[in-house]
């Protein structure tokens, strides 16, 4: 663990859970219990958000109650199993035990004692469905609005508090930055069939459906890079339809809005070189496509300082790629299914809008990190990264389009050069 | 089996056997494949059920399998993605419509007259149909795999619009659709007849508080079947509409709201899940007397509680639905309700135990697996409970922590139930035993490659993993749990591939047993194994609950009684015998066919009526027509039969 | 059974069953309490989309025609009526009056399902509302469409129980004349039905575009007179299969398999109850 | 089937009455409520309460038709049972999903967003 964020906490609520779950385990050795760190990117118990900390206190009730139930029963059943137990051959033919029927004031003691126990569920459940359905009363107000949409197979995010004169409301895809600290309220639509939107260490899921108004809340306690995914099954890639949220504080995230809202950056021949370097590793598929172990877990920098560094132009670019990027952007007719502002032909809706994805820190739906390679192994062939996208059947298949080395180069370029 | 009913010697047709026409012939064949066909015996048919079941489950495992194998490591290659969704859309519907489900039915069919003492169920042709008609939903569903549209790949709860025509253009959902309709049809079918089996054939003296558990549990079972099916069958019905005929049920931009499908379907689909338990609780309420040798502590009870879970399992659908948005009330009122059926469960749990209590238990493998259902089901069922609050379950839904619970309850619940069962009543299906050794060494097999492979699930879930998904990344912290899980199936595919070469050694080679080995408690122990194809010779009188353990303790009264009525049976004309018939079986051949045409023919594009397609539907209705009418006109009379054979229950025992 | 003569017929009471209910009876309840569920969802699903009807779905009250519902629903609850006197005369043994009370319970049952079809293409093809083009067509065409196939199913198993009914008694069913008879008397009676159906509809159909009168008729009748021959000829045949042929094998211990029709066939017309209510009376109100 | 299972029971032969008439009057009352009941939507009333007097008259029907056509008044009272089981169970499952489907959650999105 060398990210700062989690390693305080992380301790405390790994022995909690080893507690409560490794206790029904019955594990044999420890080894195995090492395999059980539920603090992965997307671990429901490692939360870092009040909607999910309320589930998952409502889970460690559930947890325990059901716990302690099943060391009673199963003592018993032990005991009796082992007690009653006919030792030898001989005993299976003696007389038989006495036949007796059954005592109805054992029965009623034991259903009052379920019920008891399903009374200390019970009420910390409904508590939390109220709590947990939409922003408290008290916080409206504060509440920040986003609009996600699903679509076979990536997100499209609204801002409908930023709208750009001519365009609408501020949109991105795949990657969702909020403001931390403040309860955000997305609205959650589906364009297409369900989908359903899971940030687990922020909150539970909730589906996208046609034809329905959903609603999700979540808030992010303090500044953090998580790992989302599409949690109803949606067809062909559902497993690879996946998304990230960032929370950055609130001036960091203004200032992300001011530059988000900027049309594209126009990188011509002459213009200022970029400052900064960003190299950053994401962890996310390093090589689809042959049987590798992926990435480590481990990260250079942590993931939110990766992603800050991605805001940044990269220094080494050259313009020249660029423009004809730009031009082979139109030609390939990428431009008739995405849009980009500031690239007056390229006004698609179909894909995500790409006015910066140079700025994101994954693409494909949060499949591929955001590198050269893995963007040109987008481009090169959609098809074999994420099986039966609409890039590929309803855009490369139909209009044949083929990508050459060097268009795939300039096409690179290009998009990385979008900040 | 087929022995047996060899043996037993058709002994002359009598007046009541009319010359037919030749249409209306009527089968005799005892043997071969002609007697197969034409079987309405409800031993026959629930062997019928029985095969096709353990089939359908190999087929399911081996899907299981290749899932476990694509999730091994992280980024794996060894399916494709649409090949991955086919497998988990087939290993579900196939494990409960096609394996546990039809699994239950053998059980229905087989003990279930038997333990009420009668003959045979009452619609007896019915029931062969509904087999018949259960076999073409299975070939339907499975059709896929040998044409090019594939399998379908819509997911076991197949939730629209996905499985519109917009989002599934081929054929692979109509067969989906197809199949379970007709799966639907033959579980109504032969839950009707269950039904009026057990309200209607019981023998004199078998009041409802005296029906063995086994037989209550058929009947919830029966009743929840016949009050949910119809609730999918309009779901696939509207479903099937906007497929051929372009209706707007789910069709959004015609109105359709698509989350319609999904109350349609979970109406149906947790009643569903009750289907595939109660029969299993049944089975260990049967078990656990026998072997701790004590009546079942609170009968009424239990029979109670079970009824009461069918019932309430009607008011609970949408805790599958916690995170389709349902507002705070609907959420509310579904988490409570679904919080209250742990109740009656748990007084099954309780009972079990106490049934335990002061006995003297005898640590046979159909107790084993017993035993392991209570264990194993337990789990299962708190992790039900973990789900039903709401909110923990919006962190729960579709993670593998909901993969853990099912499968606790389905195969630590109900597979358990049904492997003991069939360890259980071997001897009196064929007369054979298995070797307690063998049987022993497959149950701890079983036990522990399913809890290597299904308790690591529950972490995975917590670690955030959804389900259906066909890859993962390797540094989401999911590997080691998956690969643990994939060595336990392993383990697991190993202990079911022994105790199914064990099963088989001794259905041919098995040590061959006298009636009644457990010493049993319940009115089917009491017939010669295996059991003639009338069942009981004379009807018995019932003066108890576990009326074979009474009996046992009484031999002289039931000899004395049992002489008596044989006389005034005598005095009647013999053993009436429903005559075999070819009908169903052609029915369902007719059924093959238009199902065929709906489900996978093509629409030819040209314009007019006669299309390869309405062809094909046409004939198959003609031939079900035809097979009907022909049915209804051969009627439903019989022969008698005079068996000489000793009056049992005098003198056997153990 | 076949050991009770048909004197002493209980027909409430049958003792070879553990509750003294008739098996098919009790099938046929615990059929009909499935099928509630059946046209509960069906019935939810109708009303869940007009709950929240889609913008642009046409209004139902300016599709619907009140009076043709009205007289269909009466004519069923009177086709019921007919079922029950059925039900009634075979119990007390009396096939004529069964006969006739089954055929007007087929004649009944027919005039509903002419109303439906009369209906349904009226909506098509005057009122432009199709299964498809928009949901109220698909709900309604659906829930009336799978109700009205209720009703047929019953129309055809009335027209066999008929049929059913000249079964000869003793060796004469035998002979496998009985099978070609009965075969050949479905023929008919269906030929004969869907004759009448065309012809009825036919003169409804030139009526509404010139007005009832004898002109019409004659106009009708001179275009259409292969059909009337056809329907004549049928009528002629149906009367030939009912003369009267000796003793026949349907009495009092028949009376259950009638009654669990009939059962059917009142079950069919109360779901109609629900859905004159629910899916008609219901848009009227404002 | 050979032997009487529920020999003991009771037989009861008190209502040989001739049922034609009844059947009859059912008959003209079932004619006659329909008919109010076409009349009835047209009244100027509260909505609410033509919809319930509405729901009423049809659930009249509705008993007049199984007690009486249907024969459960003079039927064993099992079959009354079975059939309510399901009619109990298929109103409920109607009642639960028009009230989720009633509720601002499930507004379909067309008639939220203007
Ligand atoms: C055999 C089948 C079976 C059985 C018996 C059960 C039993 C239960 N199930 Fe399960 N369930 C499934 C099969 C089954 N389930 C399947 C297949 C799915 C997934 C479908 C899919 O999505 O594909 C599912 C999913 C599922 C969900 C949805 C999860 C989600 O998708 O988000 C929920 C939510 O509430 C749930 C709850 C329960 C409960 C409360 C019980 C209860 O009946 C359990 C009661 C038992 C006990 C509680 C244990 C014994 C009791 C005691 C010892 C007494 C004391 C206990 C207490 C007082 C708590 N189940
Ligand atoms: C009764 C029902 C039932 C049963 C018995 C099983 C049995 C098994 N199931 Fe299944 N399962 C479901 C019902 C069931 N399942 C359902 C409803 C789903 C949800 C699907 C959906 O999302 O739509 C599901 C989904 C499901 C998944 C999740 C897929 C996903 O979401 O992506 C997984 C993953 O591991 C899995 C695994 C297994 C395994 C390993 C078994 C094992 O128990 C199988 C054991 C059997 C064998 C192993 C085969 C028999 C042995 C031989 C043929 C001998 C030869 C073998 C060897 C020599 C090894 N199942
Ligand atoms: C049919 C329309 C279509 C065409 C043509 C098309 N795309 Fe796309 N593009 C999409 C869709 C849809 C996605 C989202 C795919 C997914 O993740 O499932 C996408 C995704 C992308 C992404 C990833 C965006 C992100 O944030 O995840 C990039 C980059 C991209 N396309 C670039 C291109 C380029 C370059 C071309 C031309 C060579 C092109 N697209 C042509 C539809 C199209
Ligand atoms: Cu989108 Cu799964
Ligand atoms: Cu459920």
């Amino acid at each position: 663990m060398r990210w700062p964020i989690l390693s305080a906490k992380s301790t405390a609520l790994r022995a909690k859970t080893a507690i409560a779950l490794a206790g029904a385990a019955l594990l044999p050795g420890c080894s195995w219990i090492r395999a059980f760190d539920l603090n992965g990117h997307q671990s429901t118990i490692d939360v870092e958000g009040p909607v999910a900390r309320t589930q998952t206190n409502l889970f460690y009730v559930t947890c325990w109650v059901t716990l302690v139930l099943f060391i009673i029963v199963g003592a018993v059943l032990a005991y009796a199993m082992v007690r009653f137990r006919a030792k030898t051959e001989a005993d299976e033919h003696a007389v038989p035990p006495p036949q007796g029927h059954g005592n109805p004031l054992v029965e009623v003691g034991l259903i009052s004692g379920a019920v008891l126990a399903l009374v200390i569920i019970a009420v910390p459940t409904v508590k939390g469905i109220f709590y947990t359905y939409d922003v408290p009363e008290v916080q409206k107000g504060e509440a920040y609005q986003v609009t996600a949409t699903g679509y076979q197979w990536w997100f499209k995010f609204e801002y409908p508090a930023e709208q750009i004169a001519g365009h609408g409301a501020l949109t991105t895809g795949n990657e969702l930055v909020i403001p931390a600290g403040r309860p955000i309220h997305i609205n959650l639509r589906s364009m297409d069939v369900m989908h359903s939107f899971w940030v687990p260490k922020l909150a539970g899921k909730v589906d996208m459906i046609p034809n329905r108004a959903n609603l999700l809340w979540l808030e992010a306690e303090h500044p953090g890079y998580y790992w989302g995914q599409c949690a109803e099954f949606c067809g062909e890639s559902h497993a690879v339809m996946r998304f990230r949220v960032i929370a950055l504080a609130p001036s960091e995230f203004n200032a992300w809005l001011n530059s988000q809202m900027a049309p594209a950056r126009d990188a011509h021949p002459g213009a200022q070189p970029a400052t900064a370097e960003a190299t950053a590793q994401f962890a996310s598929v390093r090589s689809f496509g042959q049987n590798e172990t992926g990435a480590t877990g481990a990260f250079e920098v942590s993931p939110l300082d990766a992603w800050r560094r991605k805001q940044l132009p990269d220094s080494n670019e050259d313009p020249a790629l660029i423009a004809r990027g730009r031009e082979l952007f139109s030609e390939k007719t990428c431009s008739t299914c995405h849009t980009i502002r500031g690239n007056p032909s390229a006004v698609g809706i179909v894909g995500p809008e790409l006015t910066h994805v140079g700025s994101r820190s994954s693409i494909a739906g949060g499949l591929l990190d955001n590198t050269p390679e893995q963007l040109r192994r987008w481009i090169h062939n959609p098809e074999a990264v994420k099986p039966g996208n609409k890039m590929w059947v309803t855009g490369y298949v139909p209009n044949h389009i083929t990508l050459s080395a060097g268009d795939e180069v300039c096409l690179v370029s290009y998009l990385e050069s979008l900040k | 089996m087929a022995d047996a009913l060899a043996k037993t010697g058709f002994l002359g047709k009598e007046e009541h056997a009319p010359t037919k026409t030749f249409v209306l012939w009527r089968p005799t064949a005892k043997t071969g494949l002609m007697s197969w066909l034409t079987t309405v015996d409800h031993k026959r048919i629930g062997f019928l059920y029985g095969i096709s079941a353990l089939f359908f489950f190999l087929v399911g495992g081996v899907e299981a399998l290749l899932i476990r194998i694509q999730l091994m490591v992280p980024n794996n290659h060894f399916l494709t993605a649409q090949q991955y969704n086919e497998m988990f859309t087939m290993h579900a519907t196939t494990m409960i419509f096609l394996a546990v489900m039809p699994l239950s039915a053998a059980f229905f069919n087989f003990i279930m007259p038997l333990q009420i003492g009668a003959r045979d169920v009452a619609f007896p042709r019915l029931n062969a149909f509904s087999f018949w008609v259960f076999l073409v939903g299975a070939i339907i569903l499975n059709i896929g795999w040998f044409i090019h549209d594939g399998a379908p790949n819509g997911g076991w709860f197949g939730y629209t619009p996905l499985t519109t025509k917009l989002y599934s253009p081929n054929h692979a959902i109509d067969m989906w659709v197809m199949g379970l309709q007709l799966l639907g049809v033959a579980s109504i079918a032969a839950s009707l007849n269950f039904i009026v089996t057990i309200i209607n054939l019981r023998a004199p003296g078998m009041t409802m508080m005296r029906l063995p558990v086994f037989t209550w549990m058929t009947l919830v079972t029966a009743f929840l079947i016949v009050l949910s099916f119809p609730a999918i069958t309009i779901a696939l019905v509207e479903l099937m509409m906007d497929r051929l005929f372009g209706t707007n049920f789910f069709e959004v931009s015609g109105g359709g709201m698509p989350i319609l499908w999904t109350h349609l379907f979970w109406v149906f689909g947790h009643p569903e899940v009750y289907i595939l338990i109660l029969p299993a609780m049944g089975i260990i309420s049967e078990i656990l007397p026998t072997f701790a040798r004590k009546p079942l502590f609170g009968y009424p009870i239990v029979v109670f509680s079970g009824a009461s879970i069918g019932f309430l399992g009607f008011g609970v659908w949408s805790h599958h639905m916690f995170t389709t948005g349902m507002g705070t009330m609907g959420t509310a009122a579904f988490s409570l309700t679904t919080m209250v059926i742990a109740v009656p469960t748990g007084v099954k749990i309780f009972n079990w135990i106490g049934t335990l209590w002061g006995g003297h238990i005898s640590m046979r493998t159909p107790m084993c697996f017993a035993l392991g259902f209570i264990w194993m089901f337990m789990i299962g069922g708190f992790s039900g409970v973990m789900h039903a609050a709401a909110p923990a379950d919006a962190e729960q839904h579709n993670s593998y922590f909901v993969v853990a619970h099912f499968h606790y309850v389905l195969i630590g619940g109900s597979l358990f139930a049904l492997l003991a069962g069939i360890h259980y009543w071997f001897p009196l299906m064929f007369g054979r035993k298995v070797s307690e050794f063998w049987g022993k060494l497959s149950f701890w097999l079983v036990f522990i490659g399913f809890n290597v492979t299904f308790f690591p699930m529950h972490f995975l879930g917590l670690n955030g993993m959804p389900r259906r998904t066909f890859t993962y990344d390797s540094n989401m912290g999911w590997g080691t749990g998956n690969f643990v899980a994939t060595m336990g199936a392993f383990l697991l595919g190993i202990g079911v591939g022994t105790y199914f070469v064990v099963m088989v050694y001794t259905f041919f080679k098995g040590e061959k047993v006298a009636k009644d080995p457990w010493d049993a408690r319940t009115l089917e122990w009491g017939l010669p194994a295996p059991p003639p194809e009338y069942n009981y010779l004379v009807i018995p009188t019932v003066h108890a609950r576990d009326d074979w353990w009474y009996e046992k303790h009484h031999r002289s009264e039931v000899a004395a009684e049992r002489a008596v009525h044989a006389k005034e049976d005598a005095a009647h004309g013999g053993i009436h015998m429903p005559f075999q018939s070819i009908y169903p079986f052609i029915a369902g051949v007719g059924i093959l066919v238009g199902a065929v045409g709906i489900a996978v023919v093509d629409a030819d594009p040209g314009p007019g009526l006669v299309g390869r397609k309405l062809a094909t539907c046409l004939v198959g209705f003609a031939i079900l027509l035809v097979a009907s009418l022909l049915w209804s006109l051969e009627g439903n009379d019989g022969y008698h039969i005079h068996p000489e054979g000793e009056v049992e229950g005098d003198g056997h025992g153990h | 059974m076949s050991s009770i003569s048909a004197a002493d017929i209980d027909h409430h009471h049958d003792p070879s069953t553990s509750t003294g209910i008739p098996n098919k009876k009790l099938l046929m309840w615990t059929f009909l309490a499935s099928d509630c569920m059946f046209f509960g969802c069906l019935i939810s699903t109708h009303l869940i989309y007009r709950l929240h009807p889609p913008p642009g779905v046409p209004a139902a009250r300016q599709i619907f025609s009140i009076e043709l519902t009205s007289f269909s629903t009466f004519i069923l609850l009177m086709s019921s009526l007919m079922m029950a006197l059925a039900v009634n005369a075979i119990q007390k043994g009396n096939l004529r009056s069964l006969r006739a009370s089954i055929l007007t319970t087929v004649l009944f049952g027919s005039i509903f399902l002419g109303c439906q079809v009369y209906e349904f293409h009226n909506f098509v093809y005057e009122k432009h509302l199709t299964i498809t083009n928009s949901i109220l067509g698909t709900t309604f065409f659906t829930l009336t469409g799978t109700h009205g196939t209720h009703v047929a199913v019953g129309v055809l198993w009335l027209v066999l129980m008929y049929i059913r009914s000249f079964k000869p008694a003793g060796a004469e069913a035998a002979k496998g004349t009985w099978l070609l008879f009965s075969f050949a008397h479905l023929v008919v009676f269906a030929a004969t039905l869907i004759l009448t159906g065309y012809v009825v509809l036919g003169v409804a159909r030139a009526g509404q575009a010139d007005g009832f009168n004898l002109k019409m008729i004659g106009t009708y009748a001179g275009a259409q007179y292969p059909a009337l021959i056809a329907t004549l000829i049928g009528f002629l045949g149906l009367r030939w299969f009912a003369l009267p042929r000796g003793e026949v094998d349907f009495d009092q211990r028949n009376a259950v398999d009638v009654e669990m029709m009939g059962l059917y066939w009142h079950f069919v017309d109360i779901v109609w109850i629900v859905i004159f209510t629910a899916v008609y009376l219901l848009e009227y109100i404002s | 089937m050979s032997s009487p299972a529920a020999a003991a029971s009771a037989h009861d032969h008190g209502h040989e009455e001739n049922k034609f008439q009844i059947f009859v009057q059912i008959a003209m009352l079932l004619a006659v409520i329909t008919g109010i009941e076409i009349i009835t939507v047209y009244l100027p009333f509260a909505s609410w309460l033509l919809i319930w007097t509405l729901v009423i008259f049809s659930a009249v029907k509705f008993l007049f038709v199984i007690f009486i056509f249907m024969h459960l008044r003079w039927d064993k009272p099992f079959c009354t049972i079975l059939f309510f089981i399901g009619l109990f169970l298929g109103g409920g499952t109607m009642w639960a999903l028009l009230k989720l489907f009633g509720a601002a959650a499930s507004f379909p999105l067309s008639s939220v967003v203007k």
